[in-house]
């Protein structure tokens, strides 16, 4: 279980987290919803050590993680899919992935993973050759999971996985999250789309302003008033 | 119209300023070495700002200025030394000159971005140099000697303060936000309306004009100028002036080339480790302050403002 | 502003004189520089430890002005400003000592160049008048120029010649002008003339160029840092005519970049042989070497030759005015260095001869003959 | 009346055809959107029209002038302006000068004036900050006015760059996707936003977005591209039901 | 026509020369986005301890090369954590103006200690020469030497960058590092190997070169640094393949000028032509004339 506790962080004195706590356990999918500069992305860049928090502890399986390297968090399978996708536009759909496994050694394994991304975004195998930066939104998108896919994750951290994706390709979106914690990776999920991330949470944390105001189970928020009007349009 | 405040102490100031070195110079308080030292000041002064209003203000990174003030320098002091003209028309010609290199080699070049347009600029200031050395009329790579020293403390001193005061007002004009906006991001500032060439082709020429202003005082105040005086490294010198102040702050030019000129005068002393210990304090201010002294903002007296000054 | 020292009445003898050092001692001709410092520096040890020039105790004021002109000029004004010393020595580069010209004029202050060779430093070229204040130690470069062109021409018997000049100094441009005159005036004939830049390393090209227009000799009026790299890349490309040079070749780097093969063919004019009998010399060379480790130049030797008339100078003054001293430094005469018997002429020029060196199978320098112009 | 109209467009990117053959017009007053899937080559459409990037071929034609291959200053200054999909704003200047240089093309003082500080510039100056102001306050930024762009959140930047727009006094503007990054809440108040302006400015407005709840609300008229090529427009209603729309685009149960 | 084919290798050794420092340095670039203005210094540096290798330790050239190379690789990463690292969060022109400061440093420390006069380089490697073709032409052993070391070391760097797993990290890192930080790679140490390698190869380069030339100041590096610079830009800066090219191009433009015209026109015709070359290709010659995607 990945578990955050009462983080603060602050950007040249701007205080961006403040005291945020939350658990995700082993299996589920947990849903962060917030407005825009909530803190969402924040969150998770602290989880993947890319922020350092002034206070607070992030444990995993009771594992100190603040005292964890980036790569180390790599190698312990907790993978970020960032915001933004920031795939490595110059180098190739095929370059992309091998970074994916950058701290792997073992080759037939790989190999095989490689093989099941090709499998599950077959649009991939076809652009394998092509530089990553030409392909399409939602193209880049699947580069992206594919890529941490690569790297044998079993949390999964991701950024706003739908934004600027066609309608279609949303629904794509949110059936491989499905489909990937159905084969049993632990989920964190930021999203703007409110409605769909609560549809597929087993819990969810609504963020406001650097500081947790909500928390329950999915459907539970989703029905809730205080939800309806200030995230789902009334 | 209203009275701006700041601008006002700001000129006063200077005044007295003027007023206190015109003293200490006449009454030889100030010996000649120190002097010189403060000529050589309002040079840079002139050259730090100037190349920051290309640097700092429109974004453009320009490793050639040195050339400008060559141009300066070397069509005024021919006028005078060589033909025997007077001093102010050849500072204009001489300025001038600058101005229209400025623009004909500004048009084709402020299209590179970049490092690719700070290469091009760099070799433009060493052809003009190159150029310098092979043209036997002005004395070639050993110099031209002989000029007069025309270049007076009130001349220097009002050029000084007319030309950062023109900048100042270039700056704070609805051109000088369109030159702000193509440091920002070309792209939005074109879908804008702004027409990036007009303003950075006219930017530049307008820093090269005061390069070569700042050229034509040089070089009647030091009897001898040679190309070696303006290549490359010259033109870091001014670069690292704009940087350290901050760019695009006026007064931080200012401060900056005021700071690194008596740096380098008090160094004199210290012969070998003189350069030593000043590119250890170029790193250490860069790496302590890596936006420069004042960043993009300017000094103001806060306590002017109080009473609804007229900020500008 | 400085504290004025403690006004001398005249006549009074003061107990000490400063004199000011405005040397290259960083930059592209820093080597010279500091040899002719070094050299000062063991001049006025001497002097001062035998009881000063006439019982004046002489203070070095040294500054480094990084083989800039601009620099040169700006050390100039300070040490006559600033430090109010009495007597400028050096620079030591004829570009960097011409550049102190109005200094020397401004504040009415003797300006010696130990060893700028450029005509003009000493004579306006456009009035034709001898400027008051400004002195050298050496000679001329129309002097060394005719002794190289008399050399070629006459004890080697050559016809043609190329130039291959410094364009960035004084002095290459201006002996490139003197050789061109005398070696024409023996009836030789000068092929090509190029030009290069003090930065350059690599000579290659332009010495193909050179080389393709078949001269018997190649003048090189430069310094030894280029001079040795030309040499090598002129052996290297199958020249195997004359080289010849002046006193800017003197120094160790050509021997030692160059395999003694190389430097075969090759001379140059100096204005002393470290290996001359002369008991002076012979002192001069061992305390020189002993104190700095490296056997003195001739630059070092116009140097401590520099230092000796203006100690001279300031005994005969009796004074720390500029321009006593100044008028003293003028009626030099007679004074026997290490370089030759010094006397300035009217334009403020010693007549002197010159040596002429070349190379042993060693690659060593080794004194040739010495040369009394025609 | 047209007041835009293209004709034939095509943009080649090396071998991809990112917009090719793309015929579009937009009546004076309308409110027009342009919706497809990611890579459709909508963004291209919007730099073609803008002058951002040179058409390989096609005309466009804004208030009867062919305007393909026109420099986007010069469009700008004929009367179209635009925000982007990733928000370009000057980020290192503060929200009022952000607004001030969007004004610039009617600004009539020289640069002689403005060195010299002659009393046209003061008084234009003046006029200026005055119409900056009231643009920000319609958006609610005037209180941030002496903010620099970059330190605004996120959606209050997205309404800057609206603003900005808005201040070169643009007979049609166009905007890339000006809800993306918005929640449900948030885009709503976009939609509001946009209407009050549409009416206030008497504008005509071309825009980007696969918010289909925004799109559906406001749009009088939608075109569809896919692979750079149309394949569907009409009203909201006839797009939500054309088959070719809801394959490529929309999925099934849209 | 001998004297051509002379000039051609005149032009194409010195170009060698110009390559190889180039090669180092749009690497640097190339990764980081920092024109590395200590380059010059740190091939000069190179050259010292090449020299000093030779003549206190008495070993052979190739001993000295590669400890030559060893040094300037821990020197550049010591430069790197010192002067750079602090300002990667920073704007572009601060680092370039540390990079200048740095430069500065070198140059005078090594007049500090090495003193200002030119050091002569021991002769370690043979003195001869070739004919060309049985015409007057010919090329030394040492200029070959360089030519095909310089050849050697940019397909060495080519598969490094663009095969290696290292290179590929390094190109991941040049691009976005906090994206190449979540794929596990660690930024620091890959910008480390970016400048040993940059630097390792300037060291090579400082060691030939004094063979070459056979004098080394501490003041060589600066106009090799520009022209290298000069190189890399031209070939597009960032690319490999365009820094040996550029600094071929550069270097026969410079023979071609001094055989054929003016010596002295020479950088002023090289810096016109370069910037001609920019006008119509405004990337350099290899680079990809890429308009920013909007
Ligand atoms: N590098 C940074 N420097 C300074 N402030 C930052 C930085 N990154 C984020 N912030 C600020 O921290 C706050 C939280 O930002 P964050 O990106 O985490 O929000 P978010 O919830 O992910 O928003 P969005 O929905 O827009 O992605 C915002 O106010 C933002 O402006
Ligand atoms: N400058 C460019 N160079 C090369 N290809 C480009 C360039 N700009 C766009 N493209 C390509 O053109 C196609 C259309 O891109 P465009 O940005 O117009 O798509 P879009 O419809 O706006 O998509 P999205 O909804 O994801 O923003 C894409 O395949 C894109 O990769
Ligand atoms: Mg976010
Ligand atoms: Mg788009």
């Amino acid at each position: 279980m990945l578990k955050i506790d009462n983080i603060n962080l602050y950007y040249d004195g701007i205080h961006a987290l403040k005291g945020v706590s939350l658990e995700v356990p082993e299996g589920k999918i947990i849903s962060l919803i917030g407005a825009n500069g909530a803190g969402k992305t924040s969150t998770l860049r602290t989880i993947s050590g890319l922020n350092k928090p002034k206070t607070g502890s992030i444990t995993y399986n009771d594992q100190d993680l603040l005292k964890v390297s980036p790569e180390k968090l790599v190698n312990m399978g907790i993978i970020q899919v960032p915001e933004g996708r920031r795939i490595f536009a110059p180098m190739s759909v095929y370059e992309n992935l091998e970074l994916g496994a950058y701290l792997r050694k073992d080759k037939a394994g790989i190999e095989k993973d490689l093989q099941n991304v090709f499998k599950r975004f077959p649009r991939l195998e076809e652009r394998k050759k092509q530089t990553a930066g030409t392909l399409s939104g939602g193209e880049q998108q699947m580069l992206a999971m594919g890529r941490a896919l690569m790297a044998q994750p079993k949390v999964l951290l991701l950024d706003e996985p739908s934004m600027g994706l066609a309608p279609i390709l949303v629904r794509e979106i949110f059936d491989i999250i499905k489909e990937l914690n159905s084969i049993g990776i632990t989920i964190l999920l930021v999203e703007q789309n409110a409605k769909m991330a609560l549809s597929i949470a087993d819990y969810a944390y609504v963020l406001e302003t650097g500081k947790i105001v909500l928390e329950g189970k999915g459907k539970d928020l989703a029905d809730s008033d205080e939800i309806q009007k200030a995230y789902l349009g009334g | 119209m209203k009275i701006n405040r700041q601008l006002v102490f700001n000129l006063s100031l200077a005044f007295i300023l003027f007023f206190l070195i015109h003293f200490l110079m006449s009454a030889k308080i100030i010996s000649q070495y120190y002097q010189l030292n403060i000529y050589l000041l309002f040079i840079n002064i002139i050259m730090a700002t100037s190349l920051n209003l290309v640097n700092g203000f429109l974004g453009q990174l320009h490793l050639g200025h040195a050339g400008f003030m060559a141009i300066g320098a070397y069509t005024s002091a021919a006028m005078t030394t060589n033909m025997d003209l007077p001093f102010l028309p050849s500072i204009l010609v001489g300025s001038i000159a600058a101005f229209v290199v400025g623009v004909l080699v500004g048009y084709p070049i402020l299209r590179l971005g970049g490092d690719y347009l700070a290469i091009a600029t760099l070799g433009f200031g060493e052809i003009v140099r190159i150029m310098i050395v092979n043209t036997e009329y002005v004395g070639g790579a050993r110099g031209l000697s002989g000029i007069p020293r025309y270049t007076n403390w009130p001349i220097l001193f009002l050029i000084t303060v007319a030309i950062i005061l023109l900048i100042r007002n270039y700056i704070n004009s609805s051109h000088g936000r369109a030159v702000l906006s193509i440091r920002e991001d070309e792209i939005a500032a074109e879908t804008m309306g702004i027409n990036l060439t007009k303003y950075k082709v006219m930017t530049f020429a307008i820093a090269a004009f005061f390069a070569g202003t700042a050229g034509a005082l040089y070089a009647h105040y030091f009897f001898i100028i040679t190309p070696a005086t303006f290549n490359f490294l010259k033109s870091v010198d001014y670069l690292v002036m704009a940087v350290l102040g901050g760019l695009g702050s006026i007064t931080g030019s200012i401060f900056a080339a005021t700071g690194l000129t008596i740096i380098s005068a008090l160094l004199q002393d210290f012969g070998a480790v003189r350069m030593i210990a000043y590119s250890v304090v170029l790193v250490a201010i860069m790496l302590f302050r890596p936006s420069g002294l004042m960043g993009t903002k300017e000094m103001k007296f806060s306590f002017l403002d109080k009473k609804g000054g007229n900020k500008e | 502003g400085g504290d004025k020292a403690p006004a001398e009445k005249p006549g009074e003898k003061p107990a000490s004189v400063k004199v000011g050092l405005n040397a290259e001692l960083s930059g592209n001709v820093a080597q010279y520089g500091i040899a002719v410092a070094n050299a000062i520096e063991l001049a006025f040890e001497e002097i001062n430890a035998a009881g000063g020039a006439d019982g004046i105790k002489l203070e070095v004021v040294k500054y480094d002005n990084r083989s800039e002109n601009a620099e040169s000029l700006n050390i100039a004004t300070r040490l006559a400003s600033q430090d109010e010393v009495a007597v400028i020595v050096g620079p030591v580069t004829s570009s960097n000592a011409i550049a102190t010209i109005p200094v020397s004029e401004q504040f009415e202050i003797p300006v010696v160049t130990p060893t700028g060779t450029a005509l003009d430093i000493t004579v306006d070229p456009k009035t034709g008048e001898t400027r008051p204040f400004m002195f050298r130690t050496c000679f001329i470069d129309p002097f060394q120029g005719q002794v190289a062109a008399q050399y070629a021409a006459e004890n080697l018997g050559l016809k043609t010649a190329s130039v291959y000049v410094d364009n960035n100094s004084d002095y290459s441009k201006g002996l490139e002008a003197s050789f061109k005159e005398a070696f024409e005036g023996f009836g030789g004939e000068i092929v090509s003339v190029e030009g290069f830049v003090i930065e350059d390393r690599d000579f290659r090209s332009t010495l193909t160029k050179i080389i393709g227009a078949n001269p018997e000799a190649i003048f090189i009026p430069a310094y030894e840092e280029q001079v040795s790299l030309i040499i090598s890349q002129a052996r290297e490309l199958g020249y195997t005519g004359a080289l010849l040079g002046t006193d800017g070749w003197d120094g160790t780097k050509v021997s030692e970049v160059n395999t003694p093969e190389a430097l075969q063919n090759a001379f140059f004019t100096n204005h002393y042989s470290p290996e001359s009998t002369d008991p002076k010399v012979i002192d001069f060379v061992k305390n020189y070497t002993e104190k700095f480790g490296s056997t003195p130049t001739a630059l070092a030797a116009l140097g401590y030759d520099a230092a000796y008339v203006i100690a001279d100078a300031i005994a005969k003054a009796g004074s720390a005015d500029p321009v006593a001293i100044k008028d003293a430094i003028a009626a030099t005469s007679g004074l026997v260095g290490v370089t030759g018997t010094i006397t300035l002429d009217a334009q403020h020029n010693p007549i002197k001869s010159a040596v002429m060196l070349g190379y042993n199978e060693e690659g060593k320098q080794t004194y040739v003959e010495t040369i009394n112009p025609k | 009346m047209k007041i835009l109209e293209i004709n034939k467009l095509v943009k080649l990117f090396g071998g991809l055809a990112a917009v090719s053959k793309f015929d579009l017009y937009i009546n004076k007053g309308e409110l027009v959107g342009l919706i497809g899937p990611n890579g459709a080559g909508k963004t291209t459409a919007f730099n073609l029209i803008t002058g951002v990037y040179e058409p390989t071929s096609g005309e466009v034609i804004f208030a009867g002038e062919n305007i393909a291959g026109v420099k986007p200053f010069k469009i700008n200054q004929k009367g179209m302006a635009r925000t982007f999909q990733n928000i370009r704003l000057f980020k290192d200047l503060t929200v009022l000068d952000n607004v001030r240089i969007a004004y610039h093309s009617h600004v009539k003082y020289s640069v002689f004036s403005s060195l010299f500080r002659l009393k046209s510039f003061f008084v234009e100056e003046k006029e200026i900050e005055e119409k900056a102001i009231d643009f920000l306050k319609i958006f609610s930024l005037d209180h941030k006015k002496d903010e620099l762009a970059k330190n605004l959140p996120y959606g209050e930047q997205r309404r800057l760059e609206i603003a900005r727009a808005l201040a070169a006094q643009p007979k049609l503007l166009l905007l890339d996707e000006p809800a993306a990054g918005m929640n449900p809440q948030e885009t709503h108040d976009l939609m509001e936003l946009i209407a009050m302006i549409r009416e206030k400015f008497d504008l005509t407005i071309l825009l980007i977005e696969h918010d289909m709840s925004l799109v559906m609300g406001v749009c009088e008229r939608i075109y569809v591209l896919d692979h750079g090529m149309l394949i569907a427009n009409g009203t909201p209603d006839v797009i939500r039901n054309d088959p070719k729309v809801i394959e490529a685009y929309l999925g099934e149960e849209a | 026509m001998d004297i051509f084919l002379q000039q051609v290798i005149n032009g194409l050794s010195l170009g060698s020369i110009y390559a190889l420092i180039a090669l180092g340095y749009t690497m640097v670039y190339g990764i980081i986005k920092l024109i590395n203005f200590a380059h010059g210094e740190i091939y000069m540096i190179g050259a010292y301890i090449g020299f000093f290798a030779i003549t206190a330790l008495g070993i052979g050239f190739f001993p000295a090369l590669i400890i030559s190379m060893v040094g300037c690789a821990i020197l550049g990463m010591v430069i790197e954590k010192i002067a750079y690292k602090p300002l990667r969060n920073s704007s572009r022109i601060a680092a370039l103006i540390t990079a200048i400061g740095v430069s500065l440093f070198l140059q005078y420390t090594g007049v500090f200690f090495f003193k200002a006069e030119p050091k002569v380089f021991p002769k370690i490697l043979s003195d001869g020469r070739m004919n060309i073709f049985g015409t007057k032409a010919y090329i030394s052993y040492q200029q070959l030497t360089i030519f095909v070391v310089t050849i050697l070391l940019m397909l060495l760097l080519q598969y490094i960058v663009h095969f290696t797993k290292t290179g590929k990290a390094m190109r991941a890192v040049a691009y976005d590092k906090d994206a190449a930080t979540l794929m596990g790679i660690n930024t620091n140490n890959t910008i480390s190997m970016t400048f040993a390698i940059g630097s390792a190869l300037a060291g090579a380069a400082g060691v030939m070169v004094g063979v070459y030339y056979s004098a080394i100041t501490p003041l060589m590096g600066v106009m090799p640094g520009l022209k290298a610079f000069v190189a890399a830009v031209l070939g597009g800066i960032g690319i490999i393949p365009g820094a040996f090219t550029g600094g071929m191009i550069l270097g026969l433009i410079e023979a071609m000028v001094s055989g054929y015209g003016n010596s002295l026109y020479r950088d002023a015709v090289a810096f016109f032509i370069l910037i001609v070359i920019l006008i119509i290709k405004p990337t350099g010659l290899f680079g990809k004339n890429e308009k920013e995607k909007v």
